[in-house]
């Protein structure tokens, strides 16, 4: 795959119909890739890199690589083109400015889980055929494949492509995924277990604001928590009212707009199931106002910019689940 | 030297936690260890370091520094400075150990900083010394030998053991105080274990890393490397790096409005955001190529130049392990070492 | 549930304009009484609140907080509180998901020749609140009144 | 910093007796800020006025909090009171501490200290407020008025009346719409075309209206009073300033198998036509679809026998640009397609017929001249079965929720008028309700049962079935008698649904105004505002907002005129100060404001930012047109940037009101 990628990227950008390439360049270790932007064959071939490993969306970055001149090739995975959409559906990227070249997704791995495991030094990953053999400082270590996926290519909804100019590889399709079941699991708790659960995870969260910058839904010019003007804004959770609100505003903003690409999960440091906010607004979304995937097109309106004459009534949070 | 086995070290815990507070490493979920106030039963980690580092105990996240109360049109000003009890801190690696002597250089040098020399006065921090370092580990890098820590006393484990070293007063006084529970050891063993360790040191991923060709002298070359543009490429802007980093050591202070009167508080700030040191004018670093390039130049450049040479980084690797975009310090002085 | 009798909760109502503000008015005119704990931000149209408002006045000390709006179909803006309608929805099913207890938000319809509604409205909510106590969950400990 | 005044007024004991009025004067004196607080026995009189005015002079108010009845009350006669004194008015905030506070409390302690809580809201609200000034915006003193039928030429009619200049915008050759085509009106079963045409002559004739006939509008831009619109006038290839209507084309014309839409395709016309004979303009149109000349090139009898040379077939389209202060959407209706109506036969035999076309077939100028045959075989029918309610009051996909209003009176009419006229035929209505609500409509359905032996059953109509012998079988059930009918019908005439017209709604997207589920036209009150669609400056006549009868249609074309003058009247209209605006350092033109605004007064621009770096940056931001903004504030939730910010009702006003209720 990676060679296909790099063949058909040098192929582009000779032909002038690119200027730039985004994809991911090759780190220290055999997990640590960093999205970047190459204009040049010998970069690419030296410094590209598509593995296990190649999880970042880079959707986000074309908001402001199209703002350059020239256009640029993105390589997107099928839950990158949802982000990617939904950026075009807000005016945020120039379409004309990207050739989108579609790729197939994960299962990705989440190198943190392989570190749980107790697992260190750890030199080079191989996948032999779904067992990781991991070459580390202290010997050989192996474990499943499937014990080290990211969690959200475990709950992938989609293995399609919603938008691209052209596809390496086959296409797939929207998976019945299982992924709200924890949003039930937890609906299905009392307040106080949710409450319980809610404050031993907000309360890890050192607002580094990682999951606000990764996620391509937050591409604010400058957003409500930076801004003085808000009356919101704020630096630290200084106190267990600010992890709460930065988290529900947040995922508010978000609403109707995540498009559920699980970044924000992946990024933060202190492993909070952040994602959980944003599908449990995708869960009510879909149940109350139908069936609504954000991303899925860039013409449809957002469930909370529309609304029907019959629309249920906020009474029905009281009515429903366990109190 | 002094030792007490592995298996009566919770009554070692318990007989410390009962005088004063007690912090160890301890697990949070598997693979994520934090400081946790000791309470009777808790296990250390088995992980080699916590996600947040223990800068925390004395210089926290956010802190009160005065209130202000108003009534009707006269504002009272209430200082809320009160002496810190007494802790320990066990366990702390020896790369958290000496940012705290990079800490001290900021906050300890005039004009001193009460709030943080409080608690640092009243802490005491044990230290223990790395068996089994990872693939992230560069703290060799600054000069530090992770197999003797530093800190008020350093611990040392041979697999069976726990050995004690006080290296000052406030150590020697630790170790005093637990005396009854420890008993003279050999610690041959511990020789081995500390031999083992130190091989492993030299087939780190990093070991070879330097900071030769950085300090002070570079400011010109390396601020206006054209490297910079390519490795801010895919930078966020967003705190890991900084909120996860022993050193890092930027604040903000703020006002919150309760309601019947102010909170004037600090907080850590990161030089990654586009709003630090914001002023009436604006930003003075307006892209993130410029608050990018501030966050090494400082560590690498500026803050050994201010400081005897001391770089402002102690190799802990957790930015290699948290940033969401895998770019950090190694990644940057590879690319912009000028030999 | 304990029930503190001197607990005297905090209760924000925000009203818009031109139905519950006035069908509020109309309760006065018909001095229909209701607790003092109601205290009414007066907004152009239920749409013009924001979730923002809404936590805030739980930071600051609220122990309720409801929302008035047009009937659906009778805005004078003609859609505001339909928008309001989702977005309160969503917004309150969030905080039933953090486990914020549900009778502490609320959001009526009131006309405004609902007075006896929004008097009895506010009766009821104002029990419910009380029977709560107060806000806990999501209070910020720095805004408690000391 | 700022000065702001309290005053508290007692409104005699209403206040007084149970708020302690100088405890809430003199706590509020202790606020930031506040130089003055004052009690007051009236406020409102003159000379509590005159308190208020003193105070702004003296003191140099930057802000006043009157605490006194509800805003609903007075706030404008405190604003009013400011302004005169040269403080602006929108730095006056009202606490209410009458309907809600001393009206329904009835402890003194308590109504006091929510008194004061109230009031000190309304000081931390007037810390914020921001000195507005309502903006003037001009009005261009002509109307557009789109759709020609009987809706629309009224509603032209009248403003021109009043003195204004008006355009209508007819997409067919000929205004005159769906009335032209009808014979006779109930309950007076006057002649349409006898009422109708005059009132086309008169709008042809008169100076101050301009026809735009076989025109559409293509573009509409701008805001209450000053509409920008593009008309396209579409090409009929014929000089419209040169035809005289004298109709030798029309006859000379040798391509005549054209289906003739005026007469529903009952029968033929040429392919240069005239839509009937006091069609106005009386203008003919080529149909290129069908012109031979257009086609093959080879004919020109037309360009020949035109005597004044009018014949152009290489007329193209034209755009016309022209301002309006105001646009009244008179699109009227169409009878539903009924192909899905298996059950009716509508497709397979001719002489199942809807009821507009069996009034082209009664009609004098109808295919038959006026004497009601059978299309199939030109027969005279005598047993004629109506069926009301197709695709009215229906539940499924094929047809309409609602009730077409008109049916159940159109089909009296009819019965009655084949009984008058035939008397030997039998007429069968079979229907769910008949709905007469309607000045003399009761007494004119019961005429046709009464007088007119008209056979009324109440039920459904199951199939219609044609026979080999030409009659065709009508399967029904008299839902009284309970019993299952078989009439051998000649003819059956469908009361099809009505619905909005369909090309309408493009329309609707750029007069920014709503539509509902049906595709009808969204008045801005059910009730209160019938006529005006939500949008300033648009406003509603006919059936495009709902289905209506001619004198309803008349009724509401007059009013949305009287609307439309009203506002014609004006040289310029104030626009409210509390309206959104967006901070455009902040918006992400992501468009989700744009969205749910009900008057479409956001729109988007594009504009060059001067970047830190000292680059420039083109970014598309929000733009607020206050003219058309009414203030709602659903744009300042949508918005996630928190860009978009309501004057009056700012952000930061709400939040410091909630700060100070909650501390």
């Amino acid at each position: 795959m990676q060679e296909a990628m790099i063949k058909r990227a040098k192929e582009l950008l000779a032909d002038g119909s690119v200027d730039r390439v985004i994809g991911w360049k090759r780190g220290e270790f055999a997990y640590d890739m960093t999205p970047a932007v190459f204009t040049s064959a010998e970069e690419l071939d030296s410094e590209f890199i598509f593995d296990d490993f190649t999880s970042a969306n880079v959707s986000k970055y074309l908001v402001k690589e199209t703002a350059k001149e020239g256009k640029i090739l993105a390589f997107l995975k099928p839950c990158d083109t949802y982000s990617f959409n939904q950026l075009i559906k807000e005016h945020r990227i120039d379409r004309d400015k990207v050739y989108v070249i579609g790729i197939p997704g994960g299962p990705k791995l989440d190198i943190e889980k392989i570190k749980a495991k107790g697992i260190t030094g750890i030199l080079s990953v191989k996948n032999e055929d779904y067992t990781l053999k991991i070459e580390t400082l202290y010997g050989e270590e192996t474990m499943p494949f499937s014990e080290a996926i990211l969690d959200k290519c475990a709950s992938c909804k989609s293995k399609k492509h919603v938008v691209y100019d052209e596809l390496i590889g086959e296409d797939g399709d929207v998976l019945d995924s299982n992924r709200f079941d924890m949003v039930e699991k937890l609906e299905n708790m009392t307040a106080q277990e949710r409450f319980d659960f809610w404050r031993d995870q907000l309360s890890k969260c050192i607002r580094c604001n990682a999951c606000r910058n990764v996620c391509p839904a937050c591409t604010c010019e400058n957003c409500v928590f930076d801004n003085p003007k808000s009356g919101i804004d704020n630096k630290a959770p200084a106190d267990s009212f600010e992890e709460n609100m930065f988290h529900i505003i947040r995922a508010f903003h978000v609403a109707g707009r995540c498009t559920d690409c699980g970044e924000c999960s992946r990024v933060c440091p202190q492993h909070i199931p952040l994602h959980l906010l944003n599908r449990k607004f995708i869960k009510d979304i879909n149940e109350l106002y139908g069936e609504y995937q954000a991303g899925a097109d860039t013409t449809s309106r957002a469930p909370l910019n529309t609304y029907t004459k019959d629309d249920c009534e906020p009474s029905i949070v009281h009515e429903r689940g366990v109190e | 030297m002094l030792k007490i086995s592995k298996s009566k070290l919770n009554e070692l815990f318990d007989a410390v936690s009962a005088k004063q507070t007690l912090y160890i490493p301890a697990d949070r979920e598997a693979g994520a260890a934090e400081y946790r106030k000791y309470e009777k039963g808790m296990e250390l980690t088995s992980e080699l370091n916590t996600v947040r580092s223990a800068k925390d105990f004395f210089f926290p996240q956010t802190e009160n520094l005065a209130d202000f109360k108003i009534e009707g049109k006269t504002i009272e000003v209430k200082d809320v400075r009160e002496e810190c009890e007494d802790f320990v801190v066990f366990g702390v690696r020896a790369c958290d150990a000496r940012s705290f002597t990079i800490l001290d250089k900021v906050f300890l040098c005039e004009p001193v900083d009460s709030f943080y020399k409080n608690r640092r006065d009243h802490g005491t921090v044990v230290t223990m010394a790395c068996t089994r370092p990872s693939e992230t580990c560069f703290c060799q890098t600054f000069g530090i030998d992770p197999t003797v820590p530093e800190g008020d006393a350093a611990c040392f484990d041979d697999g069976e053991n726990i050995f004690f070293k006080a290296n000052n007063e406030k150590g020697q006084k630790f170790i005093d105080s637990v005396a009854s529970l420890l008993e003279e050891g050999d610690t041959s063993k511990l020789d081995e274990v500390q031999a083992k360790t130190k091989a492993i040191m030299e087939k780190l991923p990093l070991a070879k890393l330097s900071t030769e060709n950085f300090g002070g002298d570079k400011l010109n070359e390396y601020f206006s490397s054209d490297k910079w543009a390519e490795l801010s490429q895919a930078c966020l802007g967003c705190g890991t790096c900084t909120f996860v980093c022993p050193t890092c050591q930027c604040y903000d202070i703020k006002d919150f409005n309760t309601g019947h009167g102010i909170k004037r508080f600090r907080c850590w700030d990161s030089c990654m955001y586009s709003d630090f040191t914001k002023m009436a004018h604006g930003n003075p670093r307006l892209t993130q190529l410029e608050r990018f390039r501030q966050r090494f130049m400082h560590k690498l450049v500026y803050f050994p130049a201010n400081n005897d040479g001391e770089f402002g980084c102690v190799g802990c690797g957790r930015c290699l392990s948290k940033c969401p975009i895998s770019m950090n310090i190694v990644k940057v002085m590879k690319a912009l070492e000028v030999k | 549930m304990q029930v503190n009798e001197n607990f005297e909760p905090v209760i924000v109502a925000f009203c818009c304009n031109w139905c519950s503000y006035a069908g509020a008015d109309l309760s006065g005119t018909n001095r229909l009484n209701y607790p003092s704990n109601v205290k009414i931000i007066r907004v152009p149209c239920s749409c013009r609140v924001n979730p923002m408002f809404i936590l805030r006045a739980f930071q600051k000390g609220a122990d309720g907080v409801i929302i008035c709006g047009c009937h659906p179909g009778d805005c004078h803006y003609t859609s505001g509180n339909y928008f309001t309608r989702r977005r309160i929805t969503l917004l309150y099913s969030m905080l039933d998901f953090l486990g914020i207890e549900r009778n502490r938000t609320r959001l009526e319809w009131v006309s405004a020749a609902e007075g006896a509604k929004f008097a009895a409205t506010m009766e009821q909510f104002t029990a419910d609140v009380k029977a709560l106590g107060p806000n806990r969950r999501l209070e910020d400990l720095r805004c408690r009144k000391q | 910093m700022q000065r702001i005044g309290v005053f508290v007024c007692h409104c005699g004991t209403n206040i007084a007796a149970t708020v302690d009025v100088k405890a809430v004067a003199e706590a509020l004196g202790h606020e930031p800020g506040v130089v003055i607080s004052q009690d007051y026995q009236y406020m409102c009189s003159e000379s509590g006025q005159e308190l208020v005015k003193n105070a702004i002079r003296e003191q140099k108010l930057t802000g006043v909090v009157i605490c006194s009845c509800s805003p609903r009350m007075h706030e404008n006669t405190f604003r009013k009171a400011a302004a005169s004194a040269g403080l602006n008015p929108y730095l006056v905030e009202i606490a209410n501490i009458r309907e809600q506070c001393s009206w329904i409390h009835k402890e003194v302690a308590n109504a006091t200290d929510k008194a004061i809580i109230l009031g000190k809201a309304a000081v931390a609200k007037v810390h914020l407020n921001t000195p507005l000034n309502s903006m003037e915006s001009p009005v261009v003193k002509r109307a557009l008025v789109i759709g020609g039928g009987i809706a629309g030429i009224q509603t032209a009619l009248d403003i021109a009346e009043a003195g204004f200049d008006v355009d209508i915008v007819e997409k067919q050759p000929t205004i005159g719409g769906k009335m032209a085509q009808i014979d006779k009106t109930f309950p007076t079963l006057d002649c349409a075309a006898c009422i109708l045409t005059p009132k086309m002559v008169e709008a042809s004739q008169n100076e101050r209206i301009t026809i735009h006939s076989f025109s559409e509008v293509e573009d509409v831009k701008g805001f209450v009073g000053n509409f920008t619109v593009k008309i396209r006038k579409k090409a009929r290839f014929v000089d419209e300033t040169k035809c005289t209507g004298c109709g030798l084309c029309t006859e000379k014309c040798p391509m005549k198998k054209v289906p003739n839409e005026f007469n529903l395709g009952l029968d033929n016309r040429s392919a240069i036509y005239i839509p009937f004979a006091q069609a106005v303009p009386k203008v003919a149109t080529i149909d290129p679809n069908y012109c031979m000349m257009m086609k093959t090139g080879k004919c020109g009898v037309c360009s020949k026998v035109c005597s004044v040379g009018a014949i152009d077939y290489k007329q193209q389209d034209t755009i016309i640009e022209q301002q309006y202060g105001a646009i009244v959407v008179a699109t009227g209706f169409n009878p539903i397609n009924l192909d899905k109506y298996d059950e009716f036969a509508y497709n397979q035999c001719p002489d199942v017929v809807t009821s507009l076309e069996l009034e082209r077939l009664m009609n004098a100028a109808g295919p038959n001249g006026g004497t009601l045959l059978r299309p199939s075989d030109k027969s005279h029918p005598h047993t004629i079965v109506f069926v009301q309610c197709v695709g009215s009051r229906c539940d499924d996909e094929k047809g309409k929720p609602y009730c077409s209003k008109i049916c159940c009176m159109y089909t009296a009419k009819h019965a009655m008028l084949i009984r008058e006229k035939y008397p030997d035929t039998e007429v069968y209505v079979f229907y769910i309700d008949v709905r007469t609500p309607g000045k003399n409509f009761d007494e004119f359905y019961r005429r046709a049962v009464e007088q007119y032996n008209v056979h009324y059953i109440k039920g459904m109509v199951g199939k219609v079935t044609p026979k080999s012998d030409g009659k065709i079988d009508v399967q029904a059930s008299d839902l009284l008698a309970n019993e299952q009918l078989h009439i051998d019908a000649d003819m059956v005439v469908l009361a099809a649904a009505i619905e909005p017209d369909k090309t309408a709604r493009p329309l609707a997207t750029m007069l920014t105004t709503q539509m509902d589920t049906n595709d009808f036209f969204t008045e801005a009150h059910p009730k209160l505002r019938p006529v005006e669609s939500a949008t300033a400056g648009i406003f509603l006549s006919g059936a495009c907002q709902g289905p209506k009868d001619i004198p309803e249609t008349v009724a509401q074309g007059s009013a949305a005129a009287a609307k439309a003058i009203g506002l014609l009247c004006k040289n310029s209209i104030t626009c409210n100060p509390c309206v959104a605006h967006s901070d455009e350092l902040m918006c992400n033109g992501c468009s989700s404001c744009e969205k749910v605004c009900p008057y479409g007064a956001i729109t988007y621009i594009d504009k060059e930012f001067r970047m830190p770096d000292r680059t420039t940056k083109v970014r598309r931001v929000a733009s607020v047109n206050p003219a058309v903004c009414q203030g709602c504030g659903a744009c300042t939730v949508a918005c996630p940037s928190g860009a978009m910010d309501l004057n009056g009702f700012s952000n930061s006003q709400i939040m410091a009101e909630v700060d100070a209720i909650c501390k």
